[in-house]
């Protein structure tokens, strides 16, 4: 069996305190616990401080451009399905830069894991507002307070009925690690917005800020009933619900592509005799 | 009366079935033994507007469209309008007799007794067929070949429709040239340019093609499509150009070589996506199917002025290759180099394509596919060197590439400046190092660098060069100033990136004057080739109203 | 009073039959009834055939690049918030290549009318799937038939609670009518996605599959009710809703910038001895 | 003993507070009279990480960075590790007494005795301020005006903070060189590249600025951010660089001067909206910060290797001009010059700038605003010609403009290619006026074009020349050539598009040998240049590694 040892420890360059230490560690344990060995993985990413962690863990890395993690991810998926992808990048990343591709992952429902670190803000970049920076918080970017709505994730994965939305906060370690090791098994598109204090640019949504506010899901609460997935998914402000809040089992992408059914593009041979065969068409 | 080289020319409204008449008669041409070049004219709407469909044929090798029209076949009366002048003494114009054009030189077809609306295009191929001299069986079983028989109804139709035809044709008085008998020269193949480079791309091992629809590049991939299942490739329509690139990126990271075809506005987003290549060394086959800009420009013509773009896009530096294939055959060959080169180098290679050839059918003798050395993907499984380190520095500066998840080792690629593992650095030797290794690469791209094709006198009084689709007007330009006791060269660049001086210089240095034809206002290449070489060309032919470069376009542009 | 002769009568590219002509034609009855001449118009499109709309009737336009009708619309609206803005293109413009911008308008809610023309295909590239595409249906792109799970606009829009959303279709020209002039009225980002046939490209979704499924909400609907907009906004299949699904009042983008609050860029001078007293402050 | 040139290094981990130090130290040095050169290097990260902040600081006029310190202020021992060797003879090290580096060469300062911990920045300024001889009240109140008189107990702690410094550095017995006194030159300013942009661009009347936040561009942004309700402009942070491009373009059509600052990643997403500019002919200004790539590459250096890049950005074929600052000054009158120019002939404008200039302080005299002209709109109101046609040809390309909503005139803007009245046309004739009719506008670019600026000798044995940040370490060389008794000239381009060879062929055939100094692997301006004039340049001095270009950069290359 795998141990987290496999998958190395790192120097980052993140600042003191980050909650992205923790989102890190679970990731860590949550492939520990999926049993997966380094090379079986991808890890894909973006630009940004969140968009690091993939070079601080054991696996194979592909770490791209600002906001287009998702479409490498789902390039690379398709070319090799046995890989086990992982995208993982910020808030800016995928919701702001790559918000199209947000769109179009939910609707392929590829195979992918997608780990988000929701700080509410653009680290790297000092601290500009981010898709899902609440409205009115001030920065240099945004001195008179952000006049836009927040982008709620979670509310239009559930509209558009991905199969697999959940949030974490990196505060709570183990909830997090099982909510990756889930959203690694779901056959589908598995979303998780993770909470995570920037201790250097949000002041506002702190450590405790979130912890004051952040509660798991009871046991009772249906993830496959999706009215109520929707209601749970505008809940924010006074209380933050953590866990699955949606799930639903639909074929992936790639099970609905008949040349896949033969396994990967990778291994695929050109068969020169079959092209011999369709170039007769034009004749 | 024979003519060995006649152009027809069909104009109607889209929707009219002026394609499938000219579909019709470019194959049954071709397997008579002919040789065609095609040229489509068409507006940015889906029905309506005014479309041309261009045939040239001829009884020897043709490779531009002509400008005079020997058989005007007309759709509507807006076709008889427009085209009218361009009909040669002693041309023919093929009508509705609705019309009421009068029986001077046009062939006025009672469409309505011959056959149902609906047969209407078959009488009209059938017409034009009987003029031309082709046998009946081969026409009709071109038909049935088209159509299929499963319908044995609308079979037995056709072949009625075709027979009235032939047989109102037989009984008219008309003095058009036939077409000279040409000997059988063996099976080819009917293909315009974009058939082509999907099919070079099936020969070279392509596996994933990701791209967003956009004119003329869109067939590449619905060709591709179309075979995904039989040839083992997924085919994917992204959200976005941005998508397509990164997806293809993405895909050919994991293992399968990639194609993304696009056209200007679309590779305009893509060029952040190209930057990526060339800094994760992920090969990528981009095709760039041109049509007149900037922004949307006119959608549905030709023209060749992205070649300076293509060649500066992306941010920061890095290698590649572009490639401008200027016949259906370099489209397919040029395609297979295309894979070679971008595998071999890890790097992002370009084909330079644009709608005249994209849509222009041509006879094709088939590709030898069973002598083909299988393309090799450059990926190792077993590295010689471990820890195995994806950016090794190497002299060559390609680098062991292995691909995630098919060995124990990991495979670190990132768009950061990187150490040789992948990961990132802030180190500026190693930044230095890096840069000099990709840049180290351009010397291998350069050793792949196909040649200019010259043809013409040793010391030519005229030399004319070019690129991509414009060479065929090119050689039949000069063939024509020969025939006027001018010496002449021509200088066809089928690769106008890296451009390798030793290979051309010469041809300039024994030329009288040196004159660049592009289909652009900037005169791109000549301007490149100043750069590279120094050298000015002394004049440039440019043509940028949308309409491809023709033989009679560039003597009329010289005579000034 | 504005005639609907003022709007013009212009010679079109699309295919006879074709939906467009009678958006075209809801869409000058709509501003009639707003009382708006064409100077105070500006319309924004993208590339496509409905993106041609704007070339068929008086107004100013920008017809701009495909997928981009609304961040040029916004930079426009910004710079004179008195012009009547109004985005008009099709699903593939708007919710493909331009999704990105979808979320953003929704989440800024500047005070646009972005009229959708969703006939659930690409027209003008010829026919291959867009956004809107039902699962299933085949195009040469698309041999195998679509794979990817519709984008459903409304439930996207509803989730993020856009201020205006609502649906309405070609062969409904007089509801269709009002919709628009609601949407012009309303004080914030209004969508209205027009479902529209296209005769030349999707054999399924045609008229009559529309008229068969079509029908308006009735006048006991709340649409100021989220909850019951985002059951709504599911419903598609058998039947079909038309009409305002979703409405609320929330403060513009252009209320909340101050600056604005003074009136337009465009009118605006250039104080060079505030700027002297900027400068100062590097001193 | 004195010296009138000294060049100090503060390094430390992001965080740490060199900034505050650098700025304070910058400011201070400035109102007392001496000319600057700020260089900033920095890792991509918040917090750790090695960071320096170089200051050379002279009582003669200086426009370089320098590579040798001569006072090294360490907030951590690394920088003490990494620095040490370039600390020059009879210069000093600063640092911790904690660090235990012993007293040969450095002063350690007991910070822990002198002050609270956060103090410990004030106090490193004390320290330094009074080895460089400046007086103590313009360091208070350098200091006070840094962070307000609000909170009076941290007024006075600061103030105690620094006098503590004094007084302890006043009883070291340390041998450092005193800057000479120099006399009052006046009110100046400290300003960066970016900051001079911004300034510039509200000057200009700026009125929009649409971005995505990326560095080295951010700034621009936030300073314009910052005077937004005081200039009345709107500036707002797009959803991606692509939105802001577009959003640029709508509000300059709807009559908003705009600004759209990025750098290469992010300007690659732009070149569509580019190309779109130049087909609706809408002016835009588009400052491209740049940085070292391909990809994400070293996102906090520098490097100039994206001249060829936004050369060609975007499809087909429309005129632009880039302007290339390469000092503070320059950025601020190239960018009012950058307005001017959009705003007559209707194009996209691009200011090339780079990490290096932007992050630069330097000592500026204040710019004379009162008598600035205003810049001319374009924009008219009452149309000489009804009716009204946005794309009226004309004799000089240029249109008359009116803008949406502000008169009773409708203005139609097409992306598709147009008649005079914007609307779609599929007419080839039309096309070829249009695309003359645009390309005519870079006669108007032409007559604007700035020329190069030449300083010199008449007939230099060697003349080098530049483009951009490195203008600075040109002229430094230059003179320290001229020193050495060597004939010099220098060449400086600020503004690389479009080059007018009148303005400069003359200095390169007065001159021996030609070398071109630039910031890039590829030698774009020397490249450029020998497509326009066929001159190629006898040497290039490349740097590539993320660094400035230096004086001593410069003559070591040259040495080989
Ligand atoms: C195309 C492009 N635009 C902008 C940037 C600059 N950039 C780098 S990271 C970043 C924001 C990161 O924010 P987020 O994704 O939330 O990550 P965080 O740093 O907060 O973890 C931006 C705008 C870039 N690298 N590329
Ligand atoms: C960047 C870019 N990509 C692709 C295209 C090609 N293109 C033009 S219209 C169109 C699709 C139009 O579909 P839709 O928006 O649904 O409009 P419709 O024609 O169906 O009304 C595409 C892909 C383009 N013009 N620009
Ligand atoms: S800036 Fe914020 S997100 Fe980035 S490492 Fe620091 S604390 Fe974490
Ligand atoms: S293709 Fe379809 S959408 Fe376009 S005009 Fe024709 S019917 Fe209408
Ligand atoms: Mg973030
Ligand atoms: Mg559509």
């Amino acid at each position: 069996m795998v141990s987290i040892e496999e998958y190395g420890q790192f120097e980052t360059a993140w600042c003191p305190g980050c909650g992205n230490f923790s989102i890190l560690e679970s990731v860590k344990r949550g492939l520990v616990a999926s049993r997966l060995e380094p090379h079986q993985l991808l890890f894909v990413s973006g630009i940004g401080q969140a968009a690091k962690t993939p070079h601080y863990l054991n696996a194979n890395v592909f770490n791209g451009l600002h906001g287009r993690a998702l479409p490498v991810a789902t390039g690379a998926k398709l070319a090799n399905p046995n890989l086990k992808v992982i995208v993982e990048s910020g808030d800016g990343c995928n919701y702001g830069e790559g918000g199209n591709h947000f769109l179009a992952a939910i609707r392929r429902n590829i195979d992918l894991t997608m780990i988000v670190h929701d700080n509410q803000v653009y680290g790297l970049t000092k601290g500009q507002a981010s898709p899902t920076t609440q409205e009115g918080f001030v920065t240099k970017a945004q001195p008179e307070g952000v006049a836009s709505t927040p982008f709620n994730p979670i509310a239009v994965a559930v509209a558009m009925q991905a199969s697999f939305v959940a949030r974490g906060f990196s505060g709570m370690g183990d909830h997090l690690t099982t909510l990756i090791e889930k959203a690694i098994a779901h056959e589908g598109f598995a979303l998780i917005d993770v909470l995570q204090p920037c201790v250097s640019f949000n002041k506002v949504n702190t450590f405790a800020w979130y912890k004051k506010r952040c509660y798991t899901l009871s046991e009772e609460y249906d993830p496959t009933d999706w009215q109520a997935a929707m209601a749970k998914a505008t809940e924010w402000g006074d209380s933050i619900p953590l866990g699955i809040l949606y799930r639903q089992q639909r074929p992936t992408f790639e099970a609905r592509l008949a040349v896949l059914q033969q396994g990967g593009l990778v291994d695929r041979e050109t068969d020169l005799r079959e092209l011999e065969k369709i170039m007769d068409k034009f004749s | 009366m024979e003519k060995s080289d006649l152009n027809l020319l069909i104009g109607g409204e889209a929707g009219q079935g002026l394609l499938t008449i000219g579909d019709l008669l470019t194959k049954c041409l071709v397997r008579a033994g002919y040789s065609v070049v095609v040229t489509q004219s068409y507006h940015s709407r889906i029905r309506g507007g005014h479309n041309t469909f261009a045939l040239r044929v001829s009884s020897k090798q043709v490779v531009a469209p002509r400008e005079s029209v020997d058989l005007l076949i007309a759709l509507n009366e807006e076709t008889v309008n427009l085209h009218r002048t361009e009909v040669v003494e002693g041309g023919l114009i093929l009508a509705d007799e609705a019309y009421g054009i009068g029986s001077g030189g046009c062939l006025q077809v009672p469409y309505q007794e011959l056959s149902e609306e609906r047969f209407a295009n078959i009488v009209a191929f059938g017409v034009v067929s009987h003029l031309l001299g082709l046998d009946q069986k081969l026409v009709a079983k071109t038909v049935e070949d088209a159509f299929g028989k499963k319908d044995s109804q609308l079979v037995e139709k056709n072949r009625l429709a075709l027979n009235d035809a032939f047989n109102w044709s037989g009984q008219q008085a008309v003095d058009f040239p036939k077409l000279p008998r040409v000997a059988d020269s063996g099976q080819r193949l009917v293909m315009n340019g974009n058939e082509a480079i999907a099919m070079g791309a099936l020969s070279a091992g392509v596996k994933f093609c990701a791209f967003y629809p956009m004119t003329p590049a869109t067939s590449i991939a619905l060709n591709l499509a179309a075979q995904a299942s039989r040839m083992g490739l997924v085919v994917e329509q992204a959200e976005d150009e941005i998508a397509a690139i990164n997806m293809a990126i993405g895909a050919s990271f994991a293992g399968a070589p990639s194609i993304v075809p696009t056209s200007g506005g679309g590779f305009a987003l893509m060029t952040e996506g190209v930057s990526l290549a060339g800094m994760t060394e992920t090969p990528v086959v981009i095709v760039v199917a041109q049509r007149p800009g900037p922004a949307t420009g006119l959608p549905t013509r030709t023209e060749q002025a992205d070649l300076e773009f293509v060649l500066h896009a992306g941010h920061g530096e890095f290698p590649r290759a572009i490639f401008s294939p200027g016949t259906v055959e370099e489209c397919f060959w040029l395609t297979r180099k295309a894979f070679e080169v971008a595998l071999k180098t890890q790097s992002p290679v370009f084909i330079l394509t644009d709608q005249f050839l994209a849509d222009s059918s041509r006879a094709v003798i088939p590709f030898d596919l069973k002598n083909l050395k299988p393309i090799d993907s450059g990926i190792e499984t077993d590295p010689s060197n471990l820890p195995y380190r994806r950016y090794a520095i190497t002299e060559s500066g390609i680098s062991p590439r292995l691909v995630p998840g098919m060995t124990e080792h990991l495979v670190v690629a990132g768009s950061d400046e990187h150490p040789v593992d992948g990961h990132l650095t802030e180190d500026l030797n190693i930044r230095k190092q890096m840069v000099e290794k990709r840049l180290r690469k351009e010397q291998g791209i350069i050793r792949e660098a196909i040649s200019p094709v010259y043809s013409g006198d040793d010391r030519p009084d005229i030399l004319m060069i070019t690129w991509g689709s414009s060479v065929g007007a090119v050689l039949e330009a000069a063939a024509q100033l020969r025939n006027q006791s001018r010496s002449v060269g021509t200088l066809h660049f089928p690769q106008v990136w890296p451009l390798v001086p030793d290979q051309f210089m010469a041809y300039f240095q024994n030329s009288g004057e040196v004159v660049c034809i592009e289909g652009n206002a900037f005169g791109q290449l000549a301007r490149l080739i100043r750069r590279e070489t120094g050298f000015a060309v002394h004049r440039n032919v440019l043509r940028y109203d949308g309409l491809p470069i023709t033989p009679e376009y560039i003597i009329r542009e010289l005579g000034n």
